[in-house]
């Protein structure tokens, strides 16, 4: 198992102690009010993925060849769940995020919250936090190759 | 209350489910409501042992299943009180039918610099239509604006009568306040200055009795699926003398009479706007659907809707940091609310997972939103198979929910 | 024969009927085929303990029926091999698709002087339409003949390809006649020449494969009834470029990104065709009746029908003054005759009587019956749950029948 | 009851010693094919009822204040029917035709091929008797008061 899989397996087994879905609710929204808000100049439309329910703002940095995320929501619940995505991305190589497998959003029954039709941004946001990995990727090699 | 909910409720069957094992307290009818089941059955009979297609089989089931059709046109025509079933043309729902209206008549009447009226508080299906005959004619749409109860100003309704406008487009209640617009008004007003009206009555028909001939409006529209009918089926109500004027919106099997590259001449009412295989269960079921409603009695419903909507408002004016949009005297049991500081899309997760269904966002009710300056409301919308029992389930689930979210 | 007919049969409540004390004997497939036990329990089910409106809905019974919904969107791109969900957009029917193409289309690359190109013997439902869009346009409606056997006179087709033909519209298989039209060839041709085609495969999906890909048509549409599922739903499959481009038909809920009474911006692929309140009930309803398709084999039932369909010709051509319009070499299981000097409409009469639903008529294919100089025919169309059997029965009632009127 | 209902009464009996569909239509061709068929006069367009699947003409004299009708089909079933309603109407005066309901019809289970989805022009026939012998009952009287 590769050390991303193992983390994703330990948020797994961070929720397996909750039943009740009133007490997984709790644990995110005390993490989406752990989560710094993003930094107010990315609060902007330029980084706003719209998702009609709800919005979420991204950016990301390349710092030592490591991704740095700054994200944030409106809704706290969702915000919570953007602290766990960035929780289990932040500070990973782009070629860590591309080569594993998203599970974990599975794993503790949130997937319905990434189908594409609920509109709350989660998953337009996964995929530009991919995207940021890929460009990011290719910038390297580019520097290599000259 | 004159209403017997203990059996209206076993009517229902979905009334009785379980979501994440707490009882369903479904709050969402402004959506879509639940079905009877006598409606239930008469699919199922009439996919197991009737199905066939209506009107040209000479067939006997073809003969039995256009009978029924053409019943379930009559059952409209009754509890609708218009003149004669040529004025009834089932469609594919509410928004089909605004569509079929904004095409045709469209077609017909508007031109480049005429006006269509609407309102500020539409649902995007009595929006966009007339929007795209707009661009499509060059025509303006105007707008009736409402006040901070979320009625109509009617007092500048005369101004925006203007010469150019062409018809007026108006919802009978707001799917997203509740408001009952006077449409009565509207109509008398509209037609001093001969300008047609349409009403959307998606959000009323299932609330109480609609009488066409009495508000002598010259477009009804309604969706099936809203009044406990099946879904994709819908109702379009226009004048005769109206109708038989208009162009056809479709082309297709049925609406035709004689069909030549060169010329085609068009059929009759009502089947002059029915283009191709006309979906015969989805009306049928609407009309067994309008059938249980009489049997339970309009009347009654309306009143007992009344008082639950009194209790509503009374057990959420009670809940601090709950504001209400919309607060029109005049209204159906629907209710939009906000819980201050707290996201509607958090608040809808978490009453979701309560087992209280309601609905949150904007309600295709952009305007109404952009005019209170939010991004949606949390709303209730409650039929009469709703019980006060329930209210007290989610006046508790708001309660909880805001605990949850301070 | 690779079938289990009996099996089969027994999916088909309807098919144990009886009607006038005769076993039913439906061989009205082309006007709209009967539906599996599995189609009508799901329905049941859906509105029993899942119903609710789908897409905005955060609530588990709105989370539940819109992953049914898109779950059956996919059985829809998948049946047809489609690149992608978006290019599936679920409608009212055939007759919708196409109205929406028709329109849609039209709006955007039709001006006057333009060309439509459809053939002679396509259904009403795919001349209609193109009429008014050349009405409404100024542009022209040219026309493919058929010959003696009813198949397209393909030799003039690239005269009739002209620099102001914009779409070519032709029905995969007859409803009519029974041909299978070679329309892999025709898009080839179009497409040498820029010309988008849409194919009307309402007679073809429930008969075979249909690949989209391997076609390369730009459009496909065909109708949930006439292939054993709901009534009231349909298909239009559109290439995901050209839909991209193309205005939208219907306005109205859920078609919409952002309203406002100045600017309003459209949905995404598929949504943005998608008005109102969707059929879901019958768009999920037809993709079971897919998946059961799927379960009993498509190239099983293709190769059963063909069988089946040499018989009936057999039958067929040993009854005396019996004559059959419609020779294609290459046909669906779908029969037009007439029996001398006997009207139809009679014939109809008597083998109802005896059980036979068969249908009489024009079929709505009007041009199809001038071409022949006939007022109408008798059409027996057959799908995979008839049996040879019935075809007897069917043979031994048109024996009678010119008995009882000569 | 009046003449005209016995008239009626007598049609649904001599139908009732059928209990075979195929008899009674058995019967109908009969009928059909020994009502001589229309005047080749009116076999035209402008006595032509057109009901898509067949078609009936209809054509009425008033001879001596009693109606004179000629009618025809080009389906024998249908004619058979035009047969029964020309026995029952001919030679009546425009307001025994008027005050009586039509009956037999429904008596003899034939029903259906009146209803207004059926195409046969049969109810559009039947419509045009009535119209006929209204029109004809007009004249009269305004005859009598000039
Ligand atoms: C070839 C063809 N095209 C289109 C249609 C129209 O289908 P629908 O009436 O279901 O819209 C039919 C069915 O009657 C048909 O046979
Ligand atoms: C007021 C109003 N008008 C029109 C509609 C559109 O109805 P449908 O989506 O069933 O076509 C709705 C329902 O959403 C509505 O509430």
């Amino acid at each position: 198992m590769t050390e991303y899989n193992k983390a994703q397996q330990d948020i797994v087994d961070e929720f397996s102690v909750f039943e009740d879905w009133l007490d997984r609710y709790n644990y995110l929204i005390e993490l989406g009010n752990d989560l710094p808000g993003i930094d107010p100049k990315y609060r902007s439309n330029e980084y706003l993925i719209n998702g009609c329910q709800s919005k979420v703002w991204l950016h990301a940095d390349l710092v030592d060849g490591r991704l740095i995320f700054n994200a944030d929501s409106d809704a706290i619940i969702v915000k919570g769940i953007v602290a766990l995505l960035v929780k289990l991305m932040n500070e990973r190589t782009p070629s860590e995020i591309l080569e594993n497998e998203l599970t974990f959003i599975d794993g503790i029954g949130l997937r319905q919250n990434l189908s594409p039709t609920r509109s709350n941004g989660l998953l337009a946001m996964v995929k530009k936090m991919r995207l940021y990995a890929m460009a990011y990727q290719a910038k390297e090699n580019q520097n290599k190759e000259s | 209350m004159g209403l017997n909910i203990k059996q209206i409720r076993s009517d229902f069957p979905i009334l009785s489910q379980q979501v994440y094992k707490k009882p369903l307290v479904y709050l969402d009818n402004g959506a879509t409501t639940q079905k009877p089941q006598v409606v239930i059955d008469t699919i199922r009979e009439l996919q197991e042992s009737q199905n066939s297609s209506i009107h040209r089989g000479i067939h006997y089931l073809s003969e039995q299943m256009t009978g029924r059709y053409e019943a379930a046109r009559e059952t409209v025509r009754a509890f609708l009180n218009a003149d004669s079933a040529n004025e009834i043309i089932f469609t594919s729902g509410a928004t089909g039918s605004i569509n079929t209206v904004a095409f045709s008549f469209g077609e017909k009447y508007v031109s480049a610099g005429d006006e269509i009226l609407i309102s500020e508080m539409e649902h995007h299906s009595n929006i966009v239509p007339w929007q795209m005959l707009c661009e499509r004619k060059g025509a303006q749409l105007k707008v009736i604006p409402f006040n901070e109860n979320g009625e109509l100003k009617l007092e500048i309704l005369d101004e925006l009568l203007t010469k150019r406008t062409k018809i007026v487009a108006l919802s009978h209640a707001s799917n997203s306040m509740g408001t009952i617009n006077p449409v009565k008004e509207v109509i008398e007003k509209a037609h001093a200055k001969d300008i047609a009206v349409l009403i959307d009555g998606a959000q009323m028909v299932q609330h109480g009795e609609v009488d066409v001939k009495e508000l002598d409006c010259d477009f009804y529209v309604f969706s099936s699926h809203k009044i406990f009918g099946p879904t994709g089926s819908g109702v379009l109500y226009g004048k005769e003398s109206l109708l038989e004027e208009l162009p056809p919106y479709q082309g297709g099997g049925d609406m035709v009479d004689q069909v030549s590259f060169e010329r085609t001449t068009y059929n009759t009412l009502p089947f002059k706007f029915e283009a191709g295989t006309s979906n015969y269960t989805g009306a049928i079921g609407l009309g067994v659907a309008l059938e249980y409603l009489h049997s339970v009695g309009l009347e009654k419903i309306a009143s007992y809707e009344k008082e639950l909507s009194r209790y509503t408002l009374g057990k959420l004016a009670r809940i601090d940091r709950l504001k209400i949009y919309g607060n029109a005297a005049n209204r159906i049991s629907v209710f939009s609310f906000l819980l201050q500081n707290i996201h509607t899309y958090d608040a809808g997760l978490i009453l979701d997972k309560m087992g209280i269904a309601v609905r949150t966002g904007t309600h295709c009710t952009q305007p109404v939103m952009d005019h209170f300056g939010i991004d949606g409301t949390i709303r209730a919308s409650l039929v009469f198979y709703n019980t006060r029992e329930e209210i007290d389930v989610l006046a508790e689930g708001i309660r909880k929910t805001m605990e949850m979210l301070s």
